[in-house]
């Protein structure tokens, strides 16, 4: 069961570099049209892979509050 | 009250004039014949509760002034032709980047290492144009012991005011020959303060352009600002506006030459009457002032302009002069093959002859050598 | 007292230079202008040296010597160099032992062990200059002697001071026998 | 959101100008949590640089920001540092800025010790003049000005920081994010000049010419090739090569020059 | 035969014409706008058995061309301003010591950092006056990619001629535009080969100064001798004596002014009955040479003086047609604040007026405001 | 006589210019015998200088020799080696002026590992500007820019050396004239950037002020303090302190420069 | 054929600085004379970056372009910047894509996707700025097919000739079907 | 007895350093006027001690020939 609530993308600061879609150890995003784009929010761990490497402040995960 | 008359060496006076300026920081470079100004400041800056360091090289000395001077202190360094043309980058970047700060230039001969023990007047133009692209500049030229203390103090207090660059351009001769100084008491001289920003923080813009002067917030002040050497916007962050970066050059560029009465200090010597007149600074505008008053014995109508700021160029005051007098011809005595004539040539437009006389040799050019270039255009 | 020019001729380490610059300092505390200036060579030690003073009552536009009024050489090399330059009347002193070949012309000529009294009979061949200051001071009558003690004992370095007055001295005997 | 950068970001300066996957947006990152970690106070920091693509970084934070001339960071840090010592003051640059053209005043800052922190963004190449050769560029891998291949010997810029008499060394990749985090913070807080070497990626100058085809390989290539100092010990010559270790790799006490400064001249008692 | 036409870069063509002028180094260090001279040198270097070095920085990059020419090799290095700046002192140095070699300023907006991708013409007078001291200086001055080869070889050659440094001084248009170069074949253009003495070593007088030109030994030839950035006597070791300093120091400043025809190179164009003029160098005199004909084309009589040798200033060429022509005005368009502008008006004395035409703006000088100064002369 | 030094010496520019008991002149010595024990033609050798009193020392010798700008002696020495490999190129100078100023190109020297030879004459001091302290002051001496006492940290030479990468470093003194000889002959053999720190006694500057009385007692402390490599590893820390050792401290084997660039470009095969 | 003043806008990376180099190098193959120049920011990618170049039988002077007689934006930005200097009449190229509001004024506007058909009908965006060749020259008649075609050929990397023929034919097509 | 046939010193290039005196084990030279000068040929054992450290070229030792 997903653990982000939200996967926020600034996509005027994304770049396309696509760090962030090769360090997601689920698969949840994707390239689209050389800018990132959340592909199965359900799949995402919230493991802050792609926030903390994404070197252009361009994806944001918000957590689910615990439960 | 009776002042205490001192006899000092020059390059002495200098720095005891930078300490009265309330100079709290120095970053130099030992080079020959400047090093008395280091060696001084090097032992009087603890006792004022300033700091003194010598850094590994010129180009390093030169970034510690300008990074001191935006952490607040007033700073002063002190070179010599080699390593005048290595502070040369980044004495653009205090330039462009409008940082007080005051550099002495002892001025040997050159090029090269040439002859370090040698005096001369060969870094007029080096100090003007030296480092690269266009920018503003300023230059004092003291002629005894006595006036590398106040001019120091002035330079000092031009650097604040019109937030650039000042340089102190002396020679070896009167840098390191002793005199006597009148150490003025404080409050004797005029020293500006560092005026410190009233605005609130969010609104302050550092490089305002549409302001001839803002006040430069030291860093830890609470302005957090940025300064960069590439071409920026009044906020000091970069800009690739031509249009921008055009109007902020011009800017501070042109605000020497606004504030031209301010700053362009001239002794004028017997020039109400003078129909021949003599150019010079420093240690030879020494020998032309005897020169002047050895012709005026024999009846010739000599004067002496002697320009106390030799950047920006004294022009006005020429002009005034050649506009009002009747001029035969001009003598620019210097030491070196040609630099300060070349400018009265420029300003002088054909309308008298100009006349340069160089002298490499390392003592000053002789009255007599003055005087017989005078006796030519009677 | 119109303009004097005085010059100091000799090698790195003699102390010329600092002798010029106490005269300076002592005509100043005497009331007076002074200008003192040097010329050296790139040698720490050794090479040729001289200090020049110039004394007077007026401002003083050109700050070195014209034509020397005294001038004293403790070598040959700037004896040689120097004597050209040395006014009409003037006083030329030369150390006896170092300066062979002695200056010809219309000057008076002193040639005195400057160097010699202060090797031997002060002890440290360091203090010359300060002997040579008491000749100079004595010949031409420079200042009043007491104003140039004082000046020479503000300037030396401390622990030296009876030395010095005691070369000081012996430079003025040197010069009162020379005019006799 | 793992953590909030607005609050040392300057407002309305992003996108920055680096290319689409340089590292250096990752550092910037490292750099912002760990000064919050540290709690230094905005107003009290000043951050220099020099010239180059890293140089650029201070124009993005919210403290008091100086970007120099090429290779000068260091000298102009200095001069900050003694006017006003309770200035917190990081220098920082690429390694061409820091150990090409700056080499001087970067080793002459390990000598003295002054409080300064160094951070020398070590991404192998110039990056911003277009991809020349840097005293750091690997042996035989493409430049523009090494066609043929690099021939020169590269400097190892922690020994080089070490030899010339650092107190602090470490290193760090722009990979291990919570490391390069906690080797910044271990930087700020030690007294005299610490020099962290931080592995950085160019795609766009290095990446592209020397085989690596994007720019999370190049990450990849620093999270293979680091191993920590406290596991390299533990690792025979063989296995280490083509490695390189992280970590805090020198620490000894000195005398810190602003305090020996003014001790010796008087200013404090 | 048709000769193969390239399109191609200007600071490759810069690059190629060194190397058919016999250059064999290069040491450099990056810097924008300059980097592809560095760039071309380091892939054909090697290929005609030559050496490139990129250096630590430029201070050091300067001083290896200067040893490499020492040891023989022509040599070349390339900067733009910044980079300009810190090379001065030891340019300086080869200034005195009579060293040829070939220095490339891409000039940039300046000063400081500035405006680093942006064209300008702001180091005129840096180039010749930003090392400290008297000294010799020349430039060239291109406007075309052919030229930019061509005269590239023709500043190696004048390096060698006058042993001294050339400054190839162009801009970040011309620099890095492509356009239509033509290499011309071996023996086309003159290459002056630098001659080798043939006195035996003991009477070599690498530095003789009655003598207008002294052949170089290359360091391993079999002379040996002194080479020293201090004031030397005819041998070549440091002297003190003033006399022989003065005359050395004007023999190497002078010997550009004898020989000022073969030095300074000058297109007039359609000057013959022009009663205005517009001078100017590079992508300036691009617009400029635009802006004459169209002024031409409505009547009026433009005509242009095109330096391909600013340093030494072309002053007697000016002063030839000034005298000839009766001349309302002189336009002065430069990508600067104003530097060549003060040059002509001093060499114009007050015969005519001068008018700068300054820009900081990234693009060229327009025609259209060319010719709108020259119409004001009308 | 032990040897006769005409051979090398330029006729009439005896005396030299360096002052009374100032020990650049054993140095020369010992340089001449080296030189001569090594069997160099005179024509096949550049000797360059920078600025300041050791930088003096090639106007006295008959070899090519280039006396260049302060701190620079080792760019415009590289730029004649790559000119003209054949050459055997020394570059010389003070303490000051290759490890102050002259201090990035001494490491990027070491670091290219260009077949050069690099002497640096450690004398603690600026001799020829008149006693400012450098970077090898030793910590609360005299000088006249350190009236207070010297404050700053100062460099381990051959440590910069070590850490910048140079393949042969080696130290020793201007009392120990035999070694001396010994220490440059080994360095002229080396393939590669050898530095030898020779530690010089400057009595006019250094000496005086701080006590020693004379210049032999200078060269007295050289004997005293100077410990050979060999016997260094048989004492124990404390035994060393106030030691320093004599010898090669360090030799590798490293790509020489130029070797590796022709190779790289094609110009050797 | 008279002096013809090509600007190519959009942003670093975008090749348009290539292409412009690209076509002077055809047309000084194909006997012409030709000025290729370029202006870009700090940025190694991204950031406004524009190629230009001038073609014409006679001597060029005046080295960028003063009035384009033909324009292609890749940008927004740059087509709102340079759009004032499109001469009336000239020809206007956008991307269809990036250039979302089309300019309006007295020039031939085609709005093309440029960017799309060498993303997704040559398979690589990369090669959009041949593309862009392909339409300008069809669309202007500037040169010979087969110069131009050759002038690509030789200075795109080896490997990729026939990637970018096709790019090259596309744009020719693009042109073509935006011209009926 | 005396190793060395001779003492040559060349006067004008002694600067007067005294170090070949201070290392002279046997006190064979000493110090006059300024300048180093021969005190005792008997002493000299020809140790070289005195040319070899002399930084002026000034003090040249000849060795007897070998008996
Ligand atoms: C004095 C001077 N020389 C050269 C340059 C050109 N330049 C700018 S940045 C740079 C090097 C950039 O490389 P690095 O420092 O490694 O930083 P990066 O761009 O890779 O972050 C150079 C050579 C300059 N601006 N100033
Ligand atoms: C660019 C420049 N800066 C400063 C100087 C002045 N200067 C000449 S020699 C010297 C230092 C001398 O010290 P060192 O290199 O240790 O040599 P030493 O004289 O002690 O042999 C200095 C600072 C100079 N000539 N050029
Ligand atoms: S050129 Fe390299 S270092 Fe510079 S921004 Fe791009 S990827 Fe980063
Ligand atoms: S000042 Fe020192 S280093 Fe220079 S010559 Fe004298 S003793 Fe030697
Ligand atoms: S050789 Fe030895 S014993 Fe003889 S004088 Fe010299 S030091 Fe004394
Ligand atoms: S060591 Fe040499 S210079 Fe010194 S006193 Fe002896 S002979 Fe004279």
């Amino acid at each position: 069961m997903a653990k982000a609530e939200r996967i926020e993308i600034i996509e005027k600061w994304c770049k396309g570099c696509e760090i962030c879609v090769e360090f997601c150890p689920t698969g949840a995003i994707e390239m689209r049209d050389f800018k990132v784009a959340v592909k199965d929010l359900e799949k995402c761990t919230a493991c802050m892979q792609c926030e903390l490497r994404c070197p252009d402040f361009a994806i944001v995960i918000y957590k689910k509050d615990k439960e | 009250m009776a002042k205490k008359v001192e006899f000092m060496m020059g390059n002495h006076a200098v720095a005891e004039g930078a300490l009265y300026a309330g100079c709290r920081f120095f970053g130099g470079y030992p080079i020959t014949p400047s090093t008395e100004v280091a060696e001084r400041m090097a032992e009087r800056l603890p006792q004022v509760g300033g700091r003194f360091i010598q850094m590994e090289d010129e180009i390093a000395a030169m970034a510690s002034v300008i990074g001191a001077s935006i952490a607040g202190a007033k700073s002063l360094t002190a070179t010599s032709g080699p390593g005048l043309s290595l502070k040369q980058e980044n004495i653009g970047y205090a330039m462009l980047c409008e940082i007080p700060v005051v550099i002495v230039d002892v001025m040997r001969g050159g090029p090269s290492t040439g002859m370090p023990t040698g005096p001369s007047q060969s870094d007029i133009m080096c100090a003007k144009w030296g480092t690269h692209g266009d920018h503003p500049a300023i230059a004092v030229t003291p002629a005894s012991v006595q006036e590398q203390f106040d001019e120091t103090v002035r330079a000092f207090n031009l650097a604040e005011k019109y937030r650039c660059p000042v340089f102190v351009l002396t020679d070896a001769i009167i840098g390191q020959m002793m005199e006597q100084l009148v150490i003025p008491e404080p409050g004797e001289l005029e020293v500006i303060e560092r005026p410190k920003p009233t605005c609130k923080p969010e609104e302050y813009l550092p490089f305002d352009m549409d302001k001839d002067f803002v006040p430069l917030a030291a860093f830890g002040s609470g302005y957090r600002y940025h300064i960069t050497g590439l071409h920026h916007n009044s906020d000091g962050f970069p800009t690739n506006d031509p249009v921008l970066h055009t109007k902020n050059t011009i800017k501070i560029i042109e605000r020497l030459d606004k504030n031209y009465d301010d700053i362009v200090k001239v002794e004028e010597f017997m020039t109400d009457d003078a129909e021949i007149l003599v150019f010079a600074i420093g240690v030879s505008a020494r020998s032309a002032k005897h020169a002047v008053v050895e012709a005026r014995n024999v009846g010739i109508k000599a004067g002496l302009v002697r320009p106390l700021t030799i950047w920006p160029f004294p022009e006005r005051h020429l002009d005034r002069i050649l506009n009002k007098n009747k001029i035969k011809g001009i003598v620019v005595p210097e030491m070196n093959l040609g630099q300060m004539t070349f400018e009265v040539q420029r300003v002088a437009k054909g309308r008298c002859a100009v006349e340069g006389l160089y002298s490499l040799m390392l003592d000053p050019i002789l009255p007599s050598e003055i005087l017989e270039k005078i006796r030519r255009f009677v | 007292m119109a303009r004097i020019d005085i010059r100091l001729g000799g090698s790195g380490g003699q102390g010329t230079i600092t002798a010029a610059a106490i005269m300076g300092y002592a005509a100043v505390y005497a009331g007076k202008k002074a200008v003192q200036t040097k010329s050296y060579g790139p040698e720490a030690r050794g090479g040729a040296a001289r200090g020049e003073v110039v004394i007077s009552d007026e401002d003083i536009n050109y700050v070195k010597v014209i034509k020397s009024d005294i001038l004293v050489a403790l070598t040959q090399e700037s004896c040689d160099k120097f004597i050209v330059d040395a006014k009409e009347g003037s006083i030329v002193v030369v150390d006896d032992f170092m300066v062979k070949n002695k200056p010809q012309g219309n000057f008076k000529v002193y040639s005195l062990p400057i160097i010699k009294t202060a090797a031997e009979d002060i002890g440290k061949s360091m203090v010359a200059n300060i002997v040579m200051l008491g000749v100079i001071n004595q010949l031409a009558n420079l200042l009043d002697f007491d104003k140039l003690e004082k000046g020479v004992l503000s300037k030396v370095p401390k622990g030296t001071e009876e030395l010095n007055k005691k070369a000081l001295r012996a430079g003025v005997e040197l010069a009162k026998a020379a005019m006799k | 959101m793992s953590y909030d950068y607005a609050k040392y970001l300057r407002k309305g300066k992003l996108p920055h100008i680096w290319c689409a996957g340089c590292t250096y947006g990752i550092i910037l990152k490292s750099l912002i949590r760990a000064i919050d970690g540290i709690g230094w106070a905005k107003d009290d920091i000043a951050l220099v640089s020099g010239i180059g693509c890293a140089s650029r970084l201070p124009g993005y934070v919210d403290f008091n920001t100086l970007h120099t001339t090429h290779g000068r960071s260091i000298g102009f840090a200095t001069g900050v540092k003694l006017a006003n010592p309770k200035l917190n003051v990081i220098a920082l640059g690429g390694d061409g800025d820091m150990t090409a053209i700056g080499g001087n005043h970067f080793i002459h800052a390990c000598r003295r010790n002054i409080d300064l922190t160094i951070f020398v963004f070590n991404n192998n190449i110039y990056g911003m003049t277009g991809a020349q050769y840097s005293p750091t560029t690997p042996k035989g891998a493409w430049a523009t000005t090494s066609p043929y291949g690099m021939a020169e010997n590269t400097f190892e810029i922690t020994s080089l920081a070490i030899g010339s008499g650092a107190s602090f060394v470490a290193r760090t990749t722009a990979y291990h994010v919570a490391h390069c985090e906690k080797m910044m913070k271990e930087a700020f807080q030690h007294k005299g000049t610490s020099v962290v070497e931080i592995i950085n990626a160019c795609p766009t100058g290095f990446g592209r010419k020397n085989k690596f085809k994007t720019p999370a390989s190049m990450l990849t290539w620093m999270k293979d090739s680091a191993v920590n100092i406290e596991r390299a010990k533990n690792m025979s010559p063989e296995e280490l090569v083509g490695k390189y270790t992280i970590g805090v790799l020198h620490k000894v006490d000195k005398p810190e020059y602003i305090e020996t400064y003014d001790t010796t001249v008087g200013l404090k008692k």
